[in-house]
């Protein structure tokens, strides 16, 4: 049992995001508003976000700024800098997340005036209609 | 332009032309034909050098910003995306062609909005094709991902709400992609795909490992629409506009099979994926049920274009099965399908936008009669219905010959009724329509009255496309064997 | 700053006061963000950003027809696609002096600085565009979001 | 339909707890994502690029082409919301 514990407070990190993706998750696919399914969606993208760069953490490491000089003279180890990869991936990521969150806004604006109401259950209703 | 650089020249001017259709189209509307179609034609020559350079030379391997592969981000030209350069640039010369037409009568005023999400789409597609890093592929999935939503949900009344639900759907399957990338990033610390498949094999994490494959191919099954996760497609192609159908219908789901393809065989080893025998035997079952679900779903259809979606849906079926059964006839199957299909969606979409520019709707009622007043259109699609059945000359025949031996191979007979079963039910579905378009009387029908009897032909700007695809779906069924042996052979690793 | 105050009579004066004097700081502070990218946190995207945000708050405080007068809607279609043009224009300049694509230092044929400097500034120059993109993207997509893709009259 | 959502969030979330089985600890130095290419990064970006931030580094030069297409990812976003909702006035 305790070895189940460990390796939970080893890595409760990932428990966190995982909890947190599974919220996104279910709103996107469980929910009915259309408004639901998005925010799920912006959930569910924060949670990538915070996992990836949690992998780039190291224990004693600063900010992925080194001092320019001392670098060219060669005085750069890297135990002393967080891993600067994942802080690139997710520039692009959260880039990725509002451009998708923009347009579905606006065919959320379109399907407003087109029906009435963002409800799934009401639209499906005046489809059959 | 030194020679290296031309397979990116081939994705850049595509991507400046929709720059430069957004700046002059907004004033004048007929700066937008010649951008479209000298761009695509440049990466149409382009592609087709970097293909006889690739036979000639072998795989190119190319660092962008001239760093060191792992480190930089490497671009990767072997045959497979050569071909796969070859067939989006030929599909998105012939469908623009029409979509010129098809967007000035359903969206006037924003044809210049539409044709440079056009382009950025056929950017991103040549961007998939090349790229040999992992996330890279994340970026450029999103790029054809939001043109994609943008350009359906630019369609009338119900567009919106399917182009929602594709957004949705699209979202999961990325993310879903991405985390499988992230867990591969915790393993092996490293993005380059040649790099993951090194270091793969040699970690003992198999529960990770599995995790991260299952992921990233849920993701790319949401994303190409494989049976059960298929719900978005059919509303979303439907209800585009005709232009945006024409072009997104044969390559999307195409070029995501590709990109399986790409990472079973070149991220992960298939060692790694096909190691437990049970995972590929339960997802040549899925890809036998998406076969024959698709196929029978399209015969309750009342409309031309949704069944050709249904189609579609039945057609990954038959490529991820060809995959997944593991063996060399197989794989040479799906490879080969994924152009055919490619060739046999496009002509029939071509033929569809082409009846919808002249009579506004394919309702199975309004194709009554419809030979003697389209007689070239329907002639095309006669042929294209026989490439879908599976009519030798044709290029289906071929691809689906090739599946059916890699079924009895493996054994799988289940995948091998399935394909009998879906390639009968294709001959009901469009003997259906050639008998009601020849035989059909003209009783009139409400909004029949309109339509008068003598030749009402599409005009020659779509007309010429058809044609053009239909030959070129006999020239690719014949050319079958040169195709395989110096393209698709060398794609077979050792020992498979 | 002409007659603001009237024509938006209702408006509350101490939010456009304050709006009006933070603006011009906010657009100085975006603008060294963008430039600064290189030897503190920040760069092209968070500068465009913040450079974006400055002509929301405008059009939050004054109304969509003042920022359309600092930022015409042709001029916002210039700079759209100005910025992904600057981005890829100096890819294909690399790729046209010989060099790989986005190779910032086959440009030191053109002028001499050193490859090395020439990749710093080459970086440079890329989150300069990518700055001009973001912030007329932020800017299109308030306006249209908030006024329905009229673009005359936001919330 | 609610209930078949919940199960399969409840699956997914488990398979991929399941999966965290064989990652190294949280902030672990030596974890492969931290010494297989990050290190090279930290060392070689500010002598091969004079630029002290490495994110800014590594984002513009030796993944510019990343970012290339972040610039037209944004882009798109700006011109889909334009065509899917652009109206003259009179409409």
């Amino acid at each position: 049992m305790e070895t189940i514990i460990g390796e939970i407070v080893a890595k409760y990190n990932y428990w966190i995001y995982v909890v947190l993706m599974m919220i996104g998750f279910y709103a996107m696919i469980g929910k009915r508003n259309l408004v639901k399914k998005l925010i799920g969606m912006n959930i569910f993208q924060t949670s990538i976000i915070l996992f990836f760069v949690s992998t780039g953490v190291k224990k004693g490491g600063g900010i992925p700024i080194v001092d320019k000089y001392q670098a060219l003279a060669g005085h750069v180890e890297a135990a002393s800098t967080v891993n600067p990869l994942p802080h690139v991936l997710m520039l692009t990521a959260i880039v990725v997340g509002v451009s998708v969150t923009g347009v579905a806004l606006a065919v959320l604006q379109r399907i407003y005036k087109e029906y009435g109401t963002l409800e799934e259950d009401e639209i499906l209703e005046k489809l059959q209609r | 332009m030194n020679a290296t650089n031309l397979h990116l020249f081939v994705l850049i001017v595509p991507l400046l032309a929709a720059l430069a259709i957004n700046l002059l189209g907004r004033r004048s509307r007929q700066w937008i034909a010649p951008l479209v179609l000298g761009s695509l034609a440049f990466s149409v020559f382009g592609s087709i050098i970097m293909m006889a350079r690739v036979i000639e030379h072998g795989t190119l391997r190319y660092t962008v910003g001239n760093w060191q592969p792992p480190y930089g981000i490497e671009l990767v030209v072997d045959p497979l995306s050569a071909l796969m350069m070859v067939l989006i640039s030929v599909v998105a010369l012939l469908a623009s062609f029409s979509s010129l037409k098809s967007v000035e009568q359903e969206l006037p005023g924003r044809e210049h909005f539409f044709f440079t999400l056009y382009m950025i789409l056929i950017a991103g597609l040549f961007g998939l094709v090349l790229t040999g890093d992992a996330f890279n592929l994340y970026v450029l999935l999103e790029i054809t991902s939001i043109t994609t939503y943008g350009l359906i949900a630019m369609g009338k009344g119900r567009a919106a709400l399917s182009s929602f639900n594709y957004i949705i759907m699209g979202s999961i399957g990325a993310c879903f992609y991405l985390l499988g990338i992230g867990y591969i990033y915790i393993l092996t610390g490293t993005l380059n795909m040649a790099d993951i498949a090194r270091i793969l094999p040699t970690l003992n994490a198999p529960v990770a490992t599995a995790t991260a494959i299952a992921f990233v191919l849920v993701g790319l099954w949401v994303k190409m629409a494989f049976f059960p996760l298929h719900s978005w497609l059919p509303n979303a192609y439907s209800q585009a506009p005709t232009g945006a159908g024409t072009m997104v219908a044969p390559l999307m789901t195409k070029v995501t099979v590709y990109l399986m393809v790409r990472v079973i065989f070149t991220m992960y080893t298939p060692a790694l994926v096909f190691t437990h025998e049970w995972i590929a035997q339960g997802v040549v079952w899925a890809a036998s049920v998406a076969i024959i679900c698709g196929s029978v779903l399209a015969l309750g259809q009342k409309d031309l274009r949704r069944m050709l979606t249904y189609i579609i849906v039945a057609e990954v079926g038959y490529m991820v099965g060809g995959i997944f059964l593991a063996n060399a006839n197989g794989l040479t199957g799906s490879i080969l399908h994924i152009v055919n299909d490619a060739l046999m969606t496009l002509c029939l979409f071509l033929v569809v936008a082409a009846i919808i520019y002249r009579q506004g709707s394919v309702s199975l009622v309004s194709l009554q009669g419809i030979f003697r007043r389209m007689p070239i259109t329907m002639a095309a699609f006669t042929l294209g219905a026989f490439a879908m059945i599976g009519v030798p000359p044709t290029c289906g025949f071929f691809s689906k010959w090739y599946l059916i031996l890699g079924g009895i191979d493996g054994g799988h007979w289940e995948f091998v009724i399935a394909l009998v079963v879906s390639s009968l039910i294709n001959a009901v579905l469009f003997f259906r329509i050639i008998e009601l378009g020849y035989f059909g009387s003209l009783q009139d029908v409400d909004h029949q009255e309109h339509i008068i009897a003598e030749r009402h032909e599409a005009p020659w700007w779509m007309l010429s496309p058809l044609v053009l695809t239909a030959i070129i779906l006999i020239v690719v069924g014949l050319s079958t064997g040169p195709l395989v042996n110096n393209v698709i052979r060398l794609m077979i690793p050792v020992g498979f | 700053m002409r007659d603001i105050y009237e024509h938006t009579a209702g408006e509350d004066l101490i939010i456009k006061t304050s709006v009006r004097l933070m603006v011009p700081f906010i657009q100085v502070f975006g603008l060294y963000v963008i430039i600064h990218g290189h030897y503190s946190p920040g760069g092209g995207f968070q500068g465009g950003v913040i450079l974006g945000a400055s002509f929301i708050l405008l059009a939050l405080a004054f109304g969509m027809k003042t920022s359309q007068e600092y930022m015409t809607v042709s001029v916002n279609a210039v700079l759209n696609n100005l910025g992904p043009a600057i981005f890829i224009g100096v890819g294909v300049l690399c790729a046209l002096f010989g060099g790989l694509f986005l190779d910032y230092s086959a440009l030191d044929k053109l002028i001499p600085l050193g490859p090395v400097e020439w990749r710093s500034f080459g970086i440079f120059l890329i989150e300069v565009g990518v700055g001009v993109a973001v912030m007329s993207i932020m800017v299109l997509l308030y306006w249209n979001l908030s006024s329905g893709g009229a673009m005359d009259e936001g919330l | 339909m609610k209930s078949l959502a919940l199960l399969a969030t409840l699956v997914t979330g488990a398979l991929l707890l399941y999966g965290t089985k064989d990652f190294p600890a949280w902030g672990d130095p030596q974890a492969p994502a931290s010494t297989y290419l990050s290190p090279v990064y930290i060392e070689k970006a500010v002598e091969q690029t004079h630029v002290p931030n490495i994110v800014t580094a590594v984002l513009g030069d030796y993944r510019g082409y990343d970012t290339m297409f972040e610039t037209v990812v944004i882009y798109c976003a700006g011109m889909a919301v334009l065509s899917v909702l652009w109206r003259k006035k009179e409409e």
